[in-house]
């Protein structure tokens, strides 16, 4: 196991690498930025390293300036977290090159799947279904044309280096595919640098379930179940669950097939998961695979019992996996939801500011995972996530109950957050029955 | 009555953590007063500037406090070179050369005062103010972070 | 004094969570000053007095707030008498009775002024305050918490 | 199940079992003294009932008061919690008398059970064995002697009706014997307002070890394994783990059937706890049985991942067990700290006063149970109980990398706290390898 390690991170999963590397007693390096240096969470760390000013690009994005303080602490390894440089393939080069361990898979790899026309094809030569649409880049506007009405509206087109929901554009006819073409063209240059887009039909009413998947250096590849991420809005992800109401046993096997069978013609190590578009014919499509731990890992770990940053960690350092396909077990349900800094009542504004109050939910089957305290300040810098709330209960409806109870529990004041738009939907008919897919949250707040 | 002065007031008070201020002048009278808190603050959390001057981070990297790189507030007259980057310091261009400064040289801003490593590359520091070397605050071969002091210049 | 000058010290008071702001100016005096109530106390926790004199918890035990039954404060020259127990009041000893006291009637400190019936058994309250009813704060047949008001009196 | 109860008690536990209510549809009705009134958790209640001034005699103990405003909010059921009135048999007769459900055993099983010398007798009759010792409370002191000497020195001198430790004295010889009799006596005269007495054997070297038995209407009894709470101070408990480090599963079969044994002949229903003597050399003596929650019953939650709460107010409102004993396992190890508002330094005196920042630990395998927050002022009134910090991992050894993990993370400022002490105590050569005994705090702080 390692001694030591920089996490290459900062706020809530920041904190939960840190918790993991404390457990298994390997000393810390956190960096931060100028606008984290008060954050509590620093005060774990064995070492703490500030690398920057506020802006990411010039400290969570500054791949000389993590490089350095890596070197300066002499650590053995590097835990990217999600986000900023977690899928950045470049960064696990340089990583290399320095003799430095990167968490995460290689960089060849990473490239292979970060590129979603690369990954379409890796899957459909694995025999697993994607979603129909164009074999690659469009170039051409006749090519996406002929897509179009080949596959039949509406379609979506989709930025090659998209992530989050940037560069999305769904079209209905010829005119609306033209125009989106070059939207999302443009869209995508200015986010990704790369203007690449495809074309690939669109599924209507579809559910999001994705697969966590997890190999060691040896070559051996499971799956950890599901995750059921159809709450969604613009695309981000808003609640989480595990197992899905909508698999069956034999589906939830059948997926999880797939799932492997992408990792293993990826040559995938570490941590990743597949995401799968769910349609309600119980047909499903293989979208991408993250190469990081997401921020919904908690249900997984919930449900499964295991602690997935502390298994990265394992893998990384050489060892092999402790269990096998057959000993995963699922036990009741865990639902997360993201409470974000954010004003419901104001398009989703980020709230920047001072939190005067913070008290977090607890007691039986409750997990808060947040860096955030009584008396922090919501930087304007960084993405508005305050806490992962986490419920685990013996099945879905005690889940949800819990859910709602924590929820109440929650008191966040000095800073509008999401909280009253989860207990509506946590409350909602649709919610409870399992019946919702990707669009229900816009639909239910009148079109996002 | 000058709303300005109320707000110059105010931004004093801000400035300077005060929690009352009451200013009266020929007549004219203007009391403010801040809510004082603050025994809920964290501690390690200092959102005031620190109360004493001059404070200056001159541990190495493995400061304990996280504030380690925080702006330490200058005496007046004095500037410090900071590290643009996260690196190793060194005083001269090589381990048989003389520093490229000492404590009484004279600075102007494009003068180089040290070097910081950071990825194998040698990164010349140029000081970007102009003054006297007072001090050396980290020693050669140290690491440095992102902020920190490396010299203590007198520029009055 | 322009009102709208007041408004504007308001704005700035809010805008810079100040407690207290006082103006003096040839003659004219302004004064504002803001309910110390913590900032960050939660809501729904008076820690501070209320506000206003005379607050009364004229709710029903199922008060929305666990502060219902917080000591009010009481305006100079009058008392409240409380309820000592926990309990259902009753204004008279029996539903075909009149009242025990009504509005403007004169008490002793020992005046008997309602029953509150607790676990069957009915506890007669004595005002302990001498003066005159100036209200009747709770319904009969209602229920009262400890500390809850039930009348008010002039005592003055 | 029942439509609204009311919660006879405050703090953390009184939070606890809104919390189990909440989950399960119930409407809550909180009662608290004046005292409590700015607690935070006051919220989450349906109603609230303001009973009395801060002195518990004149509020949480004032069974009146109570009555009344159970009667006033119309509850079919009141849930006593752990202390005030919890096992308090008149209590529980005043509820039966004005039908409302007291949630707990009958009072007939609680009067037998509260009198250490009947439950004493009670156990030996049911064939299980108890510390030997005087038959009965003794009168004369030259009974006391010849029972002594009989069993030989060291002797436990303790109250019949005590509890938390208070009326017990250690004798060693015939002279501190008379000695401490007397102190006994009126120690238990004042605490208890019965001088009731008697004497046992004292075992060096003993575990505290209890089982949690759990009792249905329909008088089905099960045992859900063991808390092994042997780090104690002054007889009070610090820290309770599950399973024991000393039991092997042999030794948990014996001693839950020696639970069951002694819970079936006293008519045992609802939830209670064994409390055995475990000597070094695997012998166990039954000591007595409580009639309640317990404050550590967080730990049993955990391993058995049930809800004792839910369970109870499942049994009280006539649900038959969901489990037979065979289906009760234990799923790693879970510890529990209690986080005490007391100054180590100047022998544990309580600190009241305002708890300026509470941020408590997070993540993974970590639970808090608390009702305090940033802001909370601790009372003189009440115990100095400010959180319960439970964590469960896979095994004991990482279970403690766990707590110790979290309690570096939790922030309490404004009032001292047992937290120092706690570090000091799990990393402790002793306990992390599980040997320790119930003196084992006290010669570890030099004699408490």
């Amino acid at each position: 196991m390692f001694n030591r390690i920089l996490v290459a991170n900062r706020g809530e999963i920041a904190l939960r690498v840190i918790r993991a590397c404390q457990e298994l007693g390997i000393q810390t390096v956190a960096v931060y930025s100028e606008a984290d240096k008060d954050a509590l969470y620093l005060r774990l760390a064995d070492e703490t390293v500030c690398i920057g000013p506020g802006p990411s690009k010039q400290s969570y994005l500054d791949i000389p300036r993590i490089i350095s303080a890596a070197e300066i602490t002499d650590v053995e390894a590097i835990h990217p977290g999600y986000g900023f440089l977690s899928e950045n393939a470049q960064f696990a080069e340089v990583c290399r090159s320095c003799h430095i361990q990167f968490i995460g898979p290689s960089p060849e790899t990473m490239r292979k799947l970060g590129d979603k026309v690369e990954a379409r094809k890796l899957a459909r030569e694995a025999g697993v279904p994607v979603v129909p649409g164009s074999p690659g880049i469009v170039v051409e506007e006749a090519e996406a044309l002929s897509v179009a009405r080949e596959i039949g509206y509406p379609v979506m087109i989709k930025a090659a280096s998209g992530g989050g929901g940037r560069g999305l554009r769904v079209a209905h006819n010829d005119a609306s595919l033209s125009t989106g073409l070059r939207a999302a063209r443009s869209e995508a240059e200015a986010a990704f640098k790369k203007s690449g887009v495809y074309v690939e039909k669109y599924i209507p009413r579809a559910r999001h379930v994705e697969f966590q998947v997890m190999g060691d250096l040896q070559g051996r590849l499971i799956h950890l179940g599901e995750r059921d991420c159809s709450l969604q809005r613009r695309h981000q992800k808003l609640v989480e669950e595990s197992p899905s109401p909508a698999l069956t046993p034999e589906a939830r096997q059948r997926m999880g097939a797939a799932a492997l069978a992408v990792a293993r013609a990826a040559g995938y190590t570490h941590l990743g998961t597949a995401e799968f578009l769910l349609a309600p014919d119980s047909q499903f499509y293989f979208i991408e695979m993250n190469c990081r731990i997401q921020v919904e890992h908690p249900v997984t770990e919930m449900v499964t019992g295991l602690d997935l940053v502390k298994e990265q960690l394992r893998i990384a350092s050489g060892e092999s996996l402790r269990l096998a396909q057959e000993d995963v077990r699922l036990h009741g349900c865990a639902i997360e939801c993201r409470i974000n800094a954010e004003d419901p009542e104001n398009d989703f504004a980020p709230c920047a500011g001072k939190v005067s109050l913070f008290s977090p939910p607890g007691g039986p089957g409750t997990r808060v995972d947040s860096h955030v305290h009584s008396g922090y300040t919501v930087s304007p810098f960084y993405d508005s996530l305050l806490a992962k709330l986490i419920v685990h209960r013996e099945n879905r409806r005690d889940a949800i109950a819990a859910m709602r109870r924590a929820l109440e529990e929650f008191v966040v004041e000095g800073v509008k957050t999401t909280i009253p738009l989860y207990l509506e939907l946590f409350g909602h008919t649709n919610y409870i029955t399992g019946d919702v897919d990707t669009t229900f949250v816009e639909t239910y707040l009148g079109g996002g | 009555m000058d709303l300005k002065i109320v707000r110059e007031l105010i931004a004093l008070m801000e400035q300077h953590d005060l929690s009352e201020v009451e200013v009266e002048e020929e007549g004219h009278r203007v009391r403010l007063r801040k809510h004082v808190a603050d025994a809920r603050a964290p501690v390690g959390n200092p959102a005031a500037p620190a109360p004493a001057a001059g404070r200056v981070p001159a541990a190495p990297v493995a400061a304990e406090s996280p504030a380690g790189a925080a702006p330490a507030k200058e005496a007046p007259g004095t500037a410090q070179v900071k590290s643009p980057m996260v690196g190793t310091f060194y005083r001269a261009p090589n381990p048989e050369a003389a520093p490229f400064v000492d404590v009484g040289d004279k600075l102007t801003p494009e003068s180089v005062v040290c070097i910081v490593e950071a990825m194998k590359v040698m990164n010349e520091i140029k000081a970007e103010v102009a003054g006297v070397v007072e001090a050396v605050l980290v020693e050669n071969g140290e690491a440095v972070e992102f902020g920190q002091a490396l010299f203590r210049v007198r520029t009055a």
